[in-house]
């Protein structure tokens, strides 16, 4: 569709409200050999010559990829941010002890063990970056050493 | 020790600990006895001051090593190809990285900011501007919240068509709404994921760059939270910008690819070099001003800025800059934020108007300064800080609910700015140019005559004070807040505002007073005399002079900004104004405030040091204090240093000839002492707790039988610590702190220890000196 | 001691060895035998280097006496906001002065500059454009050298009408009479006046601002000869520009100044403060760039440069600029020295040539300096230095011969430079604009597009090439003949040559394989494509930035200079390949090396130091040398003192409290020292040769009897001075001589005094790790 | 005269050569108001539409005053220096002895001394200048220590 091409040919020409001129822009998809007032704005030369047209290129594709990358990245986190909040939640309301059982299992078993070291990296990384997000929550947000 | 540090290495390194033993010496491979211990110095704690010197000392020497190396092989000579070319090949990268950021951002935010408004159903992913596109017949888009025929507004969306009551509701409560649900989840995705990711960064950004240690506050979660919340803020409408963010974004691409050179990655103040030219880059792309972001570097972020750093800076932000102009996705060709393009003339007689608006920046700047700080101070105390949840969503609700009604308000405060420092053209057809102009004289003699003021003009006289005195009075509550908040665009909104409307009263007054003397001679009937768009522009520069402080960058950035090559004496003009008003209220700017609300160990190098103390007066210990613990060259044994070491917590112990002489002979930092002590325990199985540690070389060649064999540490025993005598007056010794970097100096008097100085020290005695609580500052 | 000093101060001050005796201590009005005697400190010797910090304590004692004595009464609150205020005052009358005297300079110099071709009849005073300012039908007049009706040449004035060969050859005759006897007269006046006035000036300011005294050199006689001087050297058509000189006139305005104001005037290291200001203004109004001068100070200038410099000099380039651009006789309302009025796009592919071009300049600069350096290396050992008169008239007449035949070479390098910047529009209708022009389509469309070049702009390329050779080659004798010669106008003239042949190349190969695959998506038939001004424009910072070696400042004044703010990138890439290509070759700039061949003690602050050596290795004395001359605190006789000063040459003495602990106390000036006790004997009857010395506080009440009196010397004693261990790194010393501006530094081991180093030792021992003669290096 | 007049209307058009125009710079002295195509190049409005007409102001007193302070100052100084050379060069051709003595006789007459300070304050700054001079003449010249 026209509409949404990624060329223009913009004139501006002055308004002029004793001839009854109150549009000023004209706007057509047309190659940038025609982009002239005497193509696009059709009136006579004289007026023509105080307007000023200009040829714009734009790129909806890199609008369209990167809007939509923002929103699922927005839309990840969040669920990310979900997912974290309901485990917490859970996490929470059961005892302490079961919670350190579960976790010594995760980690005994040999199975995961030999599922290799990636995971447990991974596991470590994260419990890493958890920790370190409790820091910095903690800096900011409770005891107000930072960023305040 | 390991964990605490990969969080800010973003790849791995296998490599780390034989490297850095390689560099502490290339013949110690093997472990001996007498010999020394594998050390994996120079790594700091959050929290820490670095250590410029020895940290550049380092470098030079893995420099002379790859030097030395280099006719070796021809790997060798590749390497040391690379390490030259490593210092432009980072900038390069961190200005592409900062670029490529700031063009997602700046696409995203104009998206999500029009999403309050409407979406474009047949391509949703377009913001108004751009779904009009090649809407014929649209005059004025940009400055007019009517769209075109393809753009909906909620309201038409839900089939409400028309001007009516019921159009106006259902907009004003989507904009409340998506405002609201903006601001939520953007303080919840700082929350949950990079507590560090709110506020502007940028007075975290000086304290990093004169050398603190914050871990984490430049990696790679804060740099994608805060590109993200950054958007979401800015959308939901509060009064903040995304320039100051910018900055703190670019350091963190800056941080992230100096990893990938371990010149850098490993080495604090190399790293800072690159942040420098980082921060540079932020700005260049924030504002389109590659030189005004190397000077903004330069006078308001950097700390140590060597004319190397001063090129690379410079070409980082060029990158940078031309990144961001290559991806742009909007079709102007103008790589600057608000081109103007009028070219007219100022004359003399305006730099009174010019002059006033620097008093009302420096006034502005010195309430803003003194509220927010309060505001801050406040909810750091009160119980405030305990939800700050609810205070970003109350102030997104807040904002959103006065916006709407005033068009000036309504539309983003970037908008907003670039319409008010805009000329009116005779094509200009909305309200702020309501003039009745003489077309006839217009069309003979090519000019934009001055007119006469229609009722648009004199209608948003009203709404443009009263959106000053809006958006003035919410910034205060807004910056702060804990979502990514920068001031530059609010500040400038706030003195275009108020520009605009001199400029527009200056307009009328000459055009009514045309005979009076002054007049007459300059503005002539056919010509454009009183430029109301240039009045915004010098308005908003005092009003971002007075609040920042800044005066030679922010003039760059501005003539930049706008293209307006001759208009920098009225630019100078007011933000010199602007800032010897402001001073007279307060020396400090907004970032300095913020430095010294929050504590940080930030020794301010603009600022002189105008007392009259000594070095005697700051050194520890003081008279009534225990005296020095200090280490005897030989003598002590490997238990007595490990008791020092668990008793006192002091950083760095000196070390003497002996106890009775206290000659000085070096210094030996706290760290290596325990670690450098636990690997002799743990690698040496002779030595035992009476073991005595030699750190000069007189070591007995073979122990005597039946005394312990005895430990030698003359590695990590620094022999060339900085030592000033105790008659050397303050303010020699804060330069040297300031000029050379330092972290401890020592204290001697004809030769003889008497204390020591560390940073915090000289912190603290200035800030007793200005009667400031000296425990106010955060000491770790 | 006197006379020495009075040759720089201008304005007489009675008052000034009063003012020291109070400064030094408010109570020592009587002479009291066992107390101090005054002395008059705080003076340098010509050739000699100044101590910052102790000037900068000096100025915060000045400073702290007066915010002191504010409250006494309000004379003293008025000379406290005097005092407050000088800085900026003094800055502005600096502004002011430079301004002023760069706007006499350029009429003198255009008018006299024209001569060489002709007279104004009816107004002698007027330069040819000016002469034909309202001729009408006057075409492109100022790239013409034919006049209007009222301008005569010379010819015209002996009645030799017509274009023949009689009128060429008088006009020819006058032309060479003209730069004979202008240059004859310039050198003359220099010799017989000011002989400091020659040359460009830069390299001796930044060794001045590194805390060199050149007495004299920034007098008032070197400014008004220089002045003189190089107006008439630019006219007589010699291959030099007034824009380096300007500068070295600019500082001598900012020295004559600062004379004004105590603050400045008796400091040497706050009158350092506004030279780095002058500097800047003097850029600014060499080439109407006030950015580019602020920068162009920080980045090649100056040398400690802090914030509040930054800020001065700014505001000084400022009104420096707005000065001259008031004085505007010539009407043209641009402050900038080379307009452009284009503003075309430039495109990917011409990156290319824009990088050929910025390897064309870092070779040009390359061969530049080491041709010249050689040949002043050549004159400064050789016959030729006897006869700096006979060479620099044997030059102008050269000069002059071979420069008229080629229109190009004849007219003055600024004027080739502008008509080489300027693009070629419809109405340009000289031999380098000769295009066969579409007349049709270009009423049509507006633009001007691409043509093919007629036989004119053929031509115009051999001349242009022959002017880039003889420039290039005439320009390596030329710098530094022995009148006012700076090199920024020539460099770009042979860039702007060599820039503008390479674009009408390009611009006609892209006209005549308009279907190549890059060219066909990019130039349009009717769009103008390759800008041959632009490629001038680019060719010129290139060269420029090749012999410099400036980057970010050259970028800054190029734009600044043309208005081009899209062209940065151009800029940038020609620049930054310039440097590299350079410093392939030799990685010091012209004025650095003229710094060394003249054997200036210049530590350079932009030079990293890379060796490995340590201060045991550079202080004195030397293993084989005596041992050093100290002092011991008490116990030596007047007698011992006066010898020690008259035997040894030393400036200044370390004390150590016994010759037995070598324990290091404090440091003595020798000229101090001789001062007090030259005082003692002639005030201090009791004073006698054997009386003991004191300079600690540990004198006897009462002298014994039969015992001389003793005399004490505690003020002259400065108790903190600097001292590293001898196991310093040396790049650490030259950290601390750098940054902090030491003169001496003492060298310590276990506290016991080991030996000194001065600033002087450090640039012995650079020069020598550099294979350089360190004896080149003069040590006054 | 209108030619040394300070003020000027500058017209700039484009050559046509189809139609005879090569002509393209048109000047006249006029008051601001009448700076515009119309009235200086006089032409149909069609061609003035692309020309150009800037009003231009000049300053002659300002380069008059200068030019003659420069070309004075000149003269000033280049007399001075004639006048100081033949002086050097008829006091190195009289004896040695003799200029002492006069010198001598110069500085203890009690006229001269009577005559106030001012002219020997004057003598001793101009000596002292002399010596500066010949130390920077030293230094430059002979030594080519400096600026060499």
């Amino acid at each position: 569709e026209a509409q949404f091409d990624d060329v223009r040919c913009k004139c501006v020409c002055p308004q002029d409200p004793a001839n009854n001129l109150t549009r000023n822009i004209y706007i057509k998809n047309v190659i940038p050999e025609q982009c002239s007032c005497a193509h696009i704005v059709k009136r006579e030369e004289k007026f023509c010559l105080l307007c000023e047209c200009k040829y714009e290129i734009r790129n909806t594709t890199t609008i369209k990829v990167m809007v939509i990358f923002v929103v699922c990245l927005i839309g990840v986190l969040f669920a990310y941010m979900m997912i974290m909040m309901c485990l917490d939640y859970i996490l929470s309301h059961r005892s302490t002890p079961h919670t350190q059982r579960l976790d010594d299992e995760g980690e005994m078993t040999p199975i995961a063990r030999r599922r290799g070291g990636y995971f447990q990296r991974m596991e470590s990384a994260t419990q890493r970056w958890k920790r370190q997000v409790q820091e910095q929550k903690k800096n900011v947000f409770d005891r107000h050493a930072m960023l305040s | 020790q390991e964990e605490e540090d990969d969080d800010l290495i973003d790849i791995t390194d296998d490599d780390n600990s034989k490297s850095e033993i390689n560099f502490r010496d290339s013949t110690q491979g093997l472990v001996e006895p007498l010999e020394d211990i594998p050390i994996d110095t120079g790594k700091y704690d959050d929290f820490h001051t670095i250590d410029w010197l020895k940290d550049i000392q380092k470098d030079r020497q893995r420099h002379k090593r790859i030097h030395r190396d280099r006719d070796k092989s021809p790997l060798n000579k590749l390497k040391a190809a690379h390490d030259a070319w490593s210092g432009w090949l980072v900038v390069f990268l961190v200005g592409v990285g900062a670029g490529t950021c700031a063009g997602i951002i700046d696409i995203g935010a104009s998206w999500m900011t029009d999403l309050k408004l409407g979406v474009c159903p047949q391509a949703f992913y377009l913001n108004r501007e751009q779904c009009c596109w090649a809407e014929n017949d649209t005059d004025q888009l940009k400055f007019n919240d009517k769209g075109c025929s393809k753009w909906h507004t909620w309201a038409e969306l839900f089939n409400i068509l028309g001007d009516n009551a019921g159009s106006y509701i259902i907009n004003y409560l989507f904009y409340v709404l998506w405002g609201f649900g903006l601001a939520t989840l953007a303080v919840s995705l700082v929350r949950a994921f990079a507590p560090y990711a709110c506020g502007s960064g940028i007075p975290e950004i000086k304290t990093i760059l004169s050398g603190f240690i914050i871990r984490g506050y430049l990696g790679k979660w804060t740099l994608l939270i805060k590109s993200i919340t950054m958007m979401l803020a800015v959308s939901a409408g509060l009064s903040l910008g995304k320039e100051g963010p910018l900055v703190h974004v670019a350091c963190c691409c800056g941080n992230i690819f100096s990893y990938l050179f371990p010149k850098y990655g490993k080495n604090e103040a190399k790293k800072r070099e690159v942040l420098s030219a980082a921060s540079a880059a932020g700005v260049s792309v924030a504002f389109g001003a590659p030189v005004g972001g190397v000077l903004f570097s330069l006078e308001e972020v950097s700390y140590y800025f060597p004319m190397k750093t001063l090129w690379r800076s410079f070409f980082c932000a060029l990158v940078a800059a031309f990144v961001l102009r290559t991806i742009n996705p909007f079709g102007t060709d103008h790589l600057v934020m608000f081109y103007v393009e009028y070219d007219t003339p100022w004359f003399f007689f305006e730099l009174v108007p010019f002059l006033l608006l620097g008093v009302f920046g420096g006034l502005y700047g010195a309430f803003f300064i003194k509220m927010n700080l309060k505001w801050c101070k406040y909810r750091k105390t009160s119980k405030l800080g305990k939800f700050p949840v609810v205070e970003v969503i109350t102030l997104a609700l807040i904002t959103a609910i006065i916006s709407y009604p005033n068009p000036y308000t309504r539309m983003s405060s970037s908008q907003l700015i670039e319409l008010l420092f805009n000329d009116c053209g005779p094509e200009d057809n909305f309200k702020l140019c309501n003039y009745k102009h003489n077309y006839t004289l217009m069309l003979h003699t090519g000019n934009v005559a001055a007119s006469p003021a229609g009722p648009g003009v004199y209608e948003s006289l009203w709404l443009l004070l009263l959106a000053l005195i809006f958006k003035g009075v919410i910034t205060v509550f807004t910056f702060g807040i804990k979502v990514p908040a920068g001031l530059f665009i609010p500040s400038m909104a706030v003195g275009a505002c108020a520009g605009r409307l001199l400029g527009i009263g200056m307009e009328q007054a000459v055009y009514f007073n045309n005979d009076w003397g002054i007049f007459e001679d300059l503005c002539k009937p056919s010509t454009p005399c009183v430029n109301p768009g240039l009045y915004a522009m010098v308005g908003a520069a005092a009003a971002l002079g007075g609040v920042t402080r800044m005066t030679v960058s922010l003039v760059v950035i501005m003539f930049e900004l706008t293209g307006g090559l001759q208009y920098i004496v009225p630019l100078m003009v007011a933000v010199m104004t602007a800032k010897w008003v402001g001073d007279a209220f307060g020396r400090e700017g907004i970032y300095d405030g913020h430095i010294y609300l929050n504590g940080y160990p930030y020794l301010d190098s603009k600022r002189e040091f105008v007392h009259s103390t000594i070095a005697s007066d700051v050194m520890r210990p003081r008279r009534a204090d225990p005296p020095l613990s200090v280490i005897t060259q030989e003598g002590m044994t490997v238990e007595e240093l490990e008791n020092l070491t668990t008793e006192s917590s002091y950083n760095a112990y000196p070390m003497v000839v002996s106890k009775e002489s206290q000659r000085l002979s070096g210094l030996v930092q706290r760290k290596d002492l325990t670690i450098a002590l636990a690997n002799a325990r743990k690698f040496q199985e002779e030595v035992v707790s009476q073991s005595q540690v030699f750190f000069s070389n007189h070591v007995p060649r073979y122990s005597l039988p039946g005394q312990p064999s005895p430990l030698k540490l003359t590695k990590i025993l620094d022999q060339s610590p900085f030592q000033v005598t105790d008659q050397t007056p303050m303010e020699t010794v804060v330069e040297m702190f300031r000029k050379l970097g330092l972290r401890t100096c020592l204290v001697t008097h004809n030769g003889r220890l008497l204390g020591i100085i560390t940073k915090k020290d000289v912190l603290r005695h200035w800030a007793m000196l200005k009667n400031q609580d000296p425990d106010s500052i955060m000491f770790h």
